[in-house]
Order: C-alpha cells, then structure tokens, then sequence
C-alpha cells in the first residue's frame, strides 16, 4: 500500500514499543504509534498521560495531554506528580518527544531560537513535561522529519537531556543510570545511538532514500551501523489499523 | 545488622546556585505557615461570592498566581476573563502548561513574569502570536522549568516545606536559566537539584462540586490541583455546581479541598469553557481556532477580545456570545456520546 | 523584580548524622530504579493467588516489610498470621503506629529490627506484654522515628528519591535514636533533617476491592499506603471482594493503587479482622482484649496461639475459632448501624 | 454537680480550644476535650486525627486515632501525610499529647524508663505522631494527672519537643517559630508557660487543692503567676453534656 512519510514514521515507531511495558505519550504521532502499537503488536503496552491519564482505553485521539480521553475508562485517573514520581521510580519504559532542533548526542531543543536567552528569535513552548521525561524514562524516543537545520551540530538551547557531551555525561550530570535516548524515527531513516560514543548511528534507511540524501539533510556527522539495514515498510496490516481504527479522521496522518 | 549509609560523619558539602532564574515568590516556610496562622479561614462558614467581587477583593496587582487544571481542561477561565476584565497587572504566573490560560492572561497584558514549563502554545492546536510576541519582546520575565519541577515546588509547599530534590533538569540548560540548587543526598551523595517552594499569591481551580464552604471534589485527573490548593495562600473555586454539605460528607473519600484552604466559592456552570471538563463536555476547538486565527491582525483581534470579553458584563454574556445553551449543549454531547 | 533568595553564590554547609539509627533498607533511588524496571510486573495479567503460597513465595526470611492500614485497622491481619505460621525470621518492621500488627510478628518471634514511630502499645487498650518483652530484651533492634518521619521516608522512596526534608524529631532524643541527618535550606538556610528513603522488600496492604490484576479501591482515610504501595519492592495485596476490571475502569479517580505496583492479590473476606474495616466490619474488641490477657501467662498465651493460629489451617479457620459468621454479623452490625 | 479528676480535667481542657479553630487529638480525655468544646463552647471547633480523619460527626469515642468513627460522615477522609503536612503548612492551633514524664519546659517522654536506651527498664509506645505534633502544631496541650515521677526535674528521654532547654531553644533546634507548649492540665492546677523562661508557671489551683499539695506533686521547681486564680470548677451544663452526650459509656470517665 502506498503511504505518507507521517504514516511510515508511525508504523515504524510502532514496532520498538514492547509488549507488557509502560510508555508516556504525548499528544500527535507519539499517540499514534502507541494506539497503533496496542492494536498490532503490544496489547498489554500501557500508555499513560503526564497529566494523570493512566491504561485508558482510547477512544480516538486525545487533543491535549490533559483531555478527558486521556483517562477514558482508564485504570486509574491521576494525578501530575503521580506520574512524574512513577518516571522517577523507573516504572516507566518508553517516551516520545518532540523538538525544533536534535544534536548527535539526541539533545533536543524545544525552547528557543536564537542566541539570546532574553531576547530570541522565536520563542517555543518550552520544556513543558519533556526534560522530565527525557531525564527519568528510561528510554527516550522522537519522532520527527530529518532536515539540516534541526538535525544541528549545535542546538541554541539544550531543553531536554540527550547524551548531554557523550559518554558519561548523563551520570556526571547526576540523570539516573541507563536512561537515555534510544531510538530517533525520521521520514529518511532509523537512528539508534552507538554504545561508545553515544552519537546517532543509522540503522536502517528507508526504502529508496540513498545514504547521500541523510547526510545532506544532516547537520552534523553521523555514524552508520555496520549492519546498516533498509526499513520494513509498513505492512498493509499496519497501514489499515493506522487509518481505520487510530486516526480515522486522518488528524495525524492527514499532516504529511 | 546492614546499615545503608555511605556516611557516618560530619561532612561538608557544596550548595550551588545552578540558574540564573530569580525567584518570584518567597518559598520561607515559617513565613508560610505565619500567614496560614493569621490568614487562612479556618472558620467554616459560607464562602459564597461572585467572580467580580473575588477578583476585587482577592486578586491585586503584583500577585502571583497558580492556575487549577492543564491549560484548557478544567481551567477556571470565568476568573481569567474577569481579571482581564478588571485590568489587573504585573501578574506573576506558574506557567504549567499554561495554554489558554496563558493566552487570556496576555492578552489583557497581565502578566510581567512567569516561571515556564510551557508556554506561548496551545498543545496540539499551535502557537499563540500574541503569547509569542509578548515573551520574545521581554515584556514578561522568565524563570525556566519544567512540568514536574512545577508541580514538585507546589508539592514542597503543600508540605510545609522550602525547597524538594529532584532529578529532572540536570545538565541541561533549562537548568541553567532556572532558580534551581545544586546538592547532594545526605545518605548515598547522588546528586539533585533542590527547587525552591511556590506558595502562590492566589490559588484558582475549578471543580466539578463544592458545598458552600468550599469543600470540593474533583473527577478525573487532578493534575497539580492537590498540591496547588494547599500550596496558595489565598485560594478561589469555580465550581460546575453546588451541592449541599450532606454530600460532601457522604463520601469523604472524594474530598480533594477542604474548607480551610478555601477564600470563596463561585458556582460557575460551564465555568471551564472554551477548555474541556471531563464528564461535563468537550473543549470548543472552534472558539479556540477562532481565537488563534483572530491574533494575526490586531485589529481583528481588539474587536475579537471586545464582543468575547470586554463587551460582557460577565461568564454567562460570554457563553452567549459563542452560541450560548445550544453550543454548550453540542459540547456536552461531545464529552459524553462518545461511543456513538 | 523581587528575588527571593538569600543566597547567590555557591557555598559550604554541614551534613551532621543526627542520631545512632541505623537505616535498615537501602535509600539509593538508582539501585531502586534497577530493581523496579526488572522485577515490577508492568504486564498486565491475572495476579490471583492464595495467602500460604505468597508469604511462600514473596516473603524471605530477613526481608524488611512494611504494613498497611493502621496498626489494627484496614490491617492485613491474614497474610501476618500466615508469616507467624510459615515461621518466618529476622524480619525488619516499619512501625508506624504498629499495633496489632506488631504484636502479631512478635507472638511469633518473627522481626529482629523495627523503625520505630509507635510500638509495643494497643492505642486506648493498653500495653502488649510480649511486645514489651520482645523490645527490652534487646531481641528487636530499634531506630526511634515519628509517624510523619515514617510516612515521609515512604513518601521519598513513592517519589522516586533517596530523601526528603522533614521539620519533626528537631532537638529530641527521638532526634538522637533516629537515623535522620541534619542540614539546611539551599533557599533559606532554615535547618532541617534528612529522613532517608524507605524501600520495604515487601509491602502488604489490605483494601476494599481489587479486580484480577491488582488495580486496587480503598474506602476512607489512606493511611500511608498511598506511598506504601509505590515504596514497596514488592507488593501483596489482600482485597475485601474481587471486583470487574469493568468496575475500576468506570470509575478511574478511585484507584489509589494501580496494577504494575501489585505482585499478588488474594480475595481475602473479613481479612482485618479483629481490625476494623471502615464501612465493612468494626473491630473485635472482646477478641483484642483476650489476646492481650492471655499474654499474661506464657501458657496461657501458648494455647492462645495454637487455637487461633498455628492450629488452623488459614484464615478461614482463624475465623471459626471467634465465632464464625455469627460473630462478623454482629461486627458489620456494629460498624454500620452506628445511628441506632 | 459532683465531679471526679478525669471530668475536671476534661471540662477545663475544652475551655481553651477557641471557635473556628482546628485541634489535631488522640484518643482518649483529650477527643472528649475536643467533642465537649463543640458541644459547649466552640461548635465550630474542627477535629482532626493524624490518620487522616477531617472534620467527622463523631458518633462516639473512637478506640483508636485511625478507625472508622474518626471520619464518620466526615469533610474528608484523608491520609496521615495529609494531616502531617497540614500540621508543617502551619494551620493546625491545637494539639494534644499524653506521657509518662514530662519536665518544667514542657519536653514529655512516652518511650522509655529507664537510663540504657538498649535496656530500658520499662519500653513504652514511643512518639507515634507525638513528637510531630509538638513540633508542628501551634499550640501544645496535655491533660494529666500530676505527681513527682510524671512532673520530674529530668526525664529519661525527651521524645517530644516542649521549649526544650529554656527561650530560644526550639528555634534554634529548626523547629517552627511562635510554636511551643501552651497548657498543662492536671487533677491539681492548670499549668501554663512563663513567656520569659519557658518554664511552667501554674495559673490557676482547683477548688480546694493547696499550693502545698501542688509543690508536693511536683519534681521540680514551679512558678506561680502574680495573678494566681481559682479554677472554675465544671459547670453543670459541662458536665451533662460530658456525661450524656459525649461519653455516655464513661469510656474515658469512668477511668478515673
């Protein structure tokens, strides 16, 4: 089946969300990919909302995180600092996040632009729940189209913690142990990060992007896995659930 | 018998400022606790005011205030509209995401300084020019933050406290523009961020119930509410409607405010409107795209804030303006028909 | 713009060990962190199981509990008769406000440490004998606490940190038993004391109503288990009646425990009995009483434990032995028709 | 109307809990103290227990701080951390505790007798919520029968805070400003605290009873205030309400 990069991004997204484990969304593709997830592959994956909203049963797609189909027949109608506390206790499995600019080390700015604090060029929302989920989730990932001005060697303002400068710098900052970003889905390709150098290493290419276009569309250099791979596309089992059942009111996958 | 601590002696640590975010309100417990002592109303007898009158008599200029609910849900915006109303000014904020509510409060040019988690958008809907304009032009004074490290500095307070760790912020720059501390834990030197306790000037937050003490409950999540009503010292409720103390009592599990933290009680039905009540009806994505969209001309948008706010005497003339009882009632269908 | 702080520049202070407490349990938020992302069970499956094969499979010899409820209150009275029964050793205990429960595990000689708030002591009833003899003789290793410093060190271990500031135990000798560290306000410099986390091994809580995957109601005051439930390691909760996930689901604001906090749960009726359980069944006082007397004479108090104890196969037989369901009707009787 | 101690005691105690103001209690004389002051003098007096009982209709004397009557169709059934915060924010007046010792600051020791802390000759319960209590309410209170081992120069272990060693102590030790012992309430006198010293000053004797006797019954040294009264002894209508109303059983009453 033919589809949009927003449709691939989420298919593919999808499919890193283990079963029986707990992942905080926000609203958007990160939602998306999580319903999509519950329907093909994870059934027991148990998303939560930072506003409270735990195990809803979605009926269609949340518009805030706070909205009442965040805690839709859900397991438990919450609070903030309870879900907050249940990332800092290490409960909590997976995030997604989103931002204008990514660096290699997958820190991520969603709070300025410019080189003034006091005075910037565009103003963005800010951290809202992003540091704290990039700093006590375990595992950190986003979403996001590839392009050079936000794939940058340098981000005007780190909002949420990636690698930091790289290897050990998480720790040293006092972030909890063995947290950090994990996988970085683009509509050119997959990016893990290397064990050793904690850069974005691609691990696969998405089926007809050539190496050249990523890197152009790339700010900095990155590392390409040895075992560098090209995406599965999404499966037409996948694409019927994504457009019928998640978002059939193309929210989402009507943006591409 | 184990004993888990890495220290058995006296220590010297080091305390160090990690941000150069001020702090607006004076996180001093006994200070705190003397103004609760004097001021808070321990007295239970009927709170029941109105929405002008509590924005007189409760809300002065140069007060920092804490806004109940998550941007557009559960968001008292009856109390909004009327301070921007009564042109109230230098306003400080708790700017957890804050998203319409941010938006009213700026465009009455309230508000002179914000601590941030998020801002200036409205979720999923998109940016507010108006908001953009005013932190990008320096008119509003930031402190950096985020959602938690907010709700964690009115949990502080909700404690009787000056200061809570946490570990969120770390080696980032919101820390850097933060108010935040650099320490280390007394038992194992892991270290934290201490942030500094918020006890707000004015507390507002809507609820789905209250008796006329101002004992309320609340459905659903209840986002930073808890902490935050016990956090201001002063504190107003919108409530959906009243209901008599005999309730209340009822089901004491489900109390969330207790009288005494309460300054007055205002039934406000359809009080969280253009924003979503949950089991009450839906936000109006209509009103609030009319709202964005009005912001890209400024004249458009004086006309915009004068038929919805200034032009109305109060709550009640602005639900009229979007449609009155019939819009309200396709909202209410909205939230609740939803496996149709 | 006001800042509210008293310090800009970074600086020494002191950490002072308070007391000679030892701390029991270890309050390093990362290796708690390791412990929850491999071992909490975040699937989502049918966690039914009995009392016996629990405290078998859950509960070690040496492991440090905590206890829900209120010493003889909301208490889970059958998993405790079960650790007595398995014979279960070295125990270390949170006792706050530990009654009942305490006397419990030390009839059968079960806890060798305990954090003390309140113990050897039966509130309004009187003083346990062979508590008291249990904590002279030097046979339980004590840490002196308080019931908010207790509630508190669950409160660091519920948010995830490894401490918390407190304002209580300041210049006692309480202050002096505990394992508390003194130090000051990054923000204010006002001096308070660090309580260490408490991450029991195990967690035992009794509540109203669960359905099959331990999300879990509770009706009336929480106590500490709010924070109990998310402290503990693991989790073994005993339920009142089994409910439909549907019933939990429809009402999502009541569930105070959710299931990935939960490694067990067992439909246990009556199980807090001799306890009182809020809306369910007052506490047996007849029976406390007799408990209490026939600790009087260690033969006596031998028989007592063989009749209601050691010689029944489980809680259903502890049940006969006090009168069986005649007896529970006339405590239901007494709980609710308290306006006769 | 005739009276015994446990009655005088109680009917004196719920004169000085003011109208519209909150008291934290146990169980026992001081709940009758509280439930007496509602009922005669103070109907708006709010009753809280540290187990997380707000505001009930009490039915009857609880049995214990934490069972079902102490939050009886309630204004909340809350938590103890609830009420232990609201104790540290600052709002709660009043509070009352018991003890085996207790010394001319008002410092009251319920853990043990005894000199080896290891070995005591008698443990006793502890603090429980005592020490919190006194640390953080605003007003501390004790009803209890007076004699040389209870009223001693030193007791064996300070478990809850009173002024400590003498004015300044408290503050200087972290506790909460303006906060301290307020009255002490025997079968003998009515105790309060010299503003000056810290020390225990007597108010008023019961009709009665000699300064002697009082002297006698107390290990250590007591000031007198210049303006020295008689007690009031219990009215009537107190000691109706307290028999009929709210102890009927003489649960507390009867003690004495």
């Amino acid at each position: 089946m033919k589809h949009n990069d927003m449709e691939l991004m989420i298919c593919l997204a999808s499919r890193y969300l283990e079963d029986n484990s707990i992942v905080v969304v926000g609203t958007g593709a990160p939602c998306a990919a999580a319903m999509l997830a519950q329907r093909v592959y994870s059934p027991r994956l148990m998303i939560m909302f930072e506003a409270g909203g735990i195990g809803p049963l979605l009926p269609s797609m949340p518009i805030s995180v706070g909205d009442s189909r965040t805690f839709y027949r859900a397991l438990a109608a919450s609070s903030m600092p309870e879900v907050m506390e249940t990332c800092q206790r290490g409960l909590v499995d997976y995030t997604f996040l989103g931002g204008a600019q990514i660096d290699q080390y997958g820190n991520i700015n969603s709070t300025m632009i410019g080189t003034d604090y006091k005075k910037p060029k565009v103003r963005l929302p800010g951290s809202g729940g992003a540091n704290d989920l990039a700093s006590l989730c375990w595992k950190t990932m986003m979403i996001t189209p590839q392009d050079p001005k936000r794939f940058t060697e340098k981000i005007d303002f780190i909002t949420s913690p990636g690698y930091l400068t790289g290897p050990g710098a998480r720790e040293e900052a006092g972030l909890p142990p063995g947290s950090g970003p994990y996988k970085v889905i683009t509509n050119l390709c997959v990016i893990g990060f290397d064990e050793e150098t904690r850069r974005m290493k691609v691990e696969s290419t998405h089926p007809g992007i050539e190496k050249e276009k990523i890197i152009e569309n790339t700010g900095f250099e990155l590392l390409w896995d040895d075992n560098l791979t090209i995406s599965d596309p999404p499966s037409d089992e996948e694409l019927r659930c994504l457009r019928e059942e998640v978002d059939p009111y193309k929210y989402i996958i009507g943006r591409a | 018998m184990d004993n888990f601590t890495k220290f058995n002696e006296e220590r010297q640590v080091i305390y160090k400022p990690a941000g150069t975010g001020k702090i607006f309100t004076d996180p001093d417990a006994d200070k705190a606790r003397e103004y609760f002592r004097d001021q808070k109303p321990r007295k239970m007898v009927e709170k029941v005011s109105s929405v002008d009158r509590v924005v007189k008599d409760l809300v002065n200029d140069g007060d920092y205030i804490g806004i109940g609910g998550f941007g557009a849900n559960r968001t008292p915006v009856a109390v909004l509209h009327e301070i921007v109303r009564q042109k109230k000014k230098n306003l400080g904020l708790a700017g957890h995401t804050a998203t319409h509510d941010f938006q009213i409060l700026v465009a009455g040019n309230c508000i002179n300084r914000c601590d941030v988690a998020y801002i200036v958008g409205l979720e999923a809907r998109g940016l507010s020019r108006i908001a953009r304009q005013a932190v990008e032009s320096g008119a509003v004074e930031l402190c950096e933050l985020t959602n938690a490290a907010l709700t964690w500095r009115y949990k502080a307070a909700a404690m009787g406290l000056s200061f809570l760790p946490v570990r969120c912020m770390l080696g980032t720059d919101t820390e850097k523009y933060s108010n935040a501390v650099e320490m280390e834990c007394p038992f194992t030197g892991a270290k934290y961020l201490a942030v500094p306790a918020l006890y707000p000037d004015v507390g507002i937050i809507h609820v789905h119930r209250a008796d006329v003490y101002g004992n309320c409950q609340i459905d659903g999540i209840m986002i930073a509410d808890h902490d935050l009503a016990r956090a201001a010292k002063r504190l107003i409720i919108t409530t959906e409607q009243f209901v008599p103390n005999e309730y209340i009592r009822r089901d004491p599990t489900r109390t969330v405010i207790p009288y005494y933290l309460v300054d007055a009680v205002i039934e406000v039905p359809f009080g969280g409107y253009p924003g979503n009540m949950a089991y009450e009806y839906f936000s109006d994505e209509e009103h609030l795209r009319e709202w964005l969209l009005a912001e890209k001309d400024p004249g458009t948008f004086k006309e915009f804030l004068q038929r919805h706010i200034y032009g109305v005497k109060d709550f009640n003339g602005y639900l009229e303006t979007i449609g009155g009882l019939s819009r309200l009632q396709e909202l209410r269908i909205l939230e609740n028909l939803i496996e149709k």
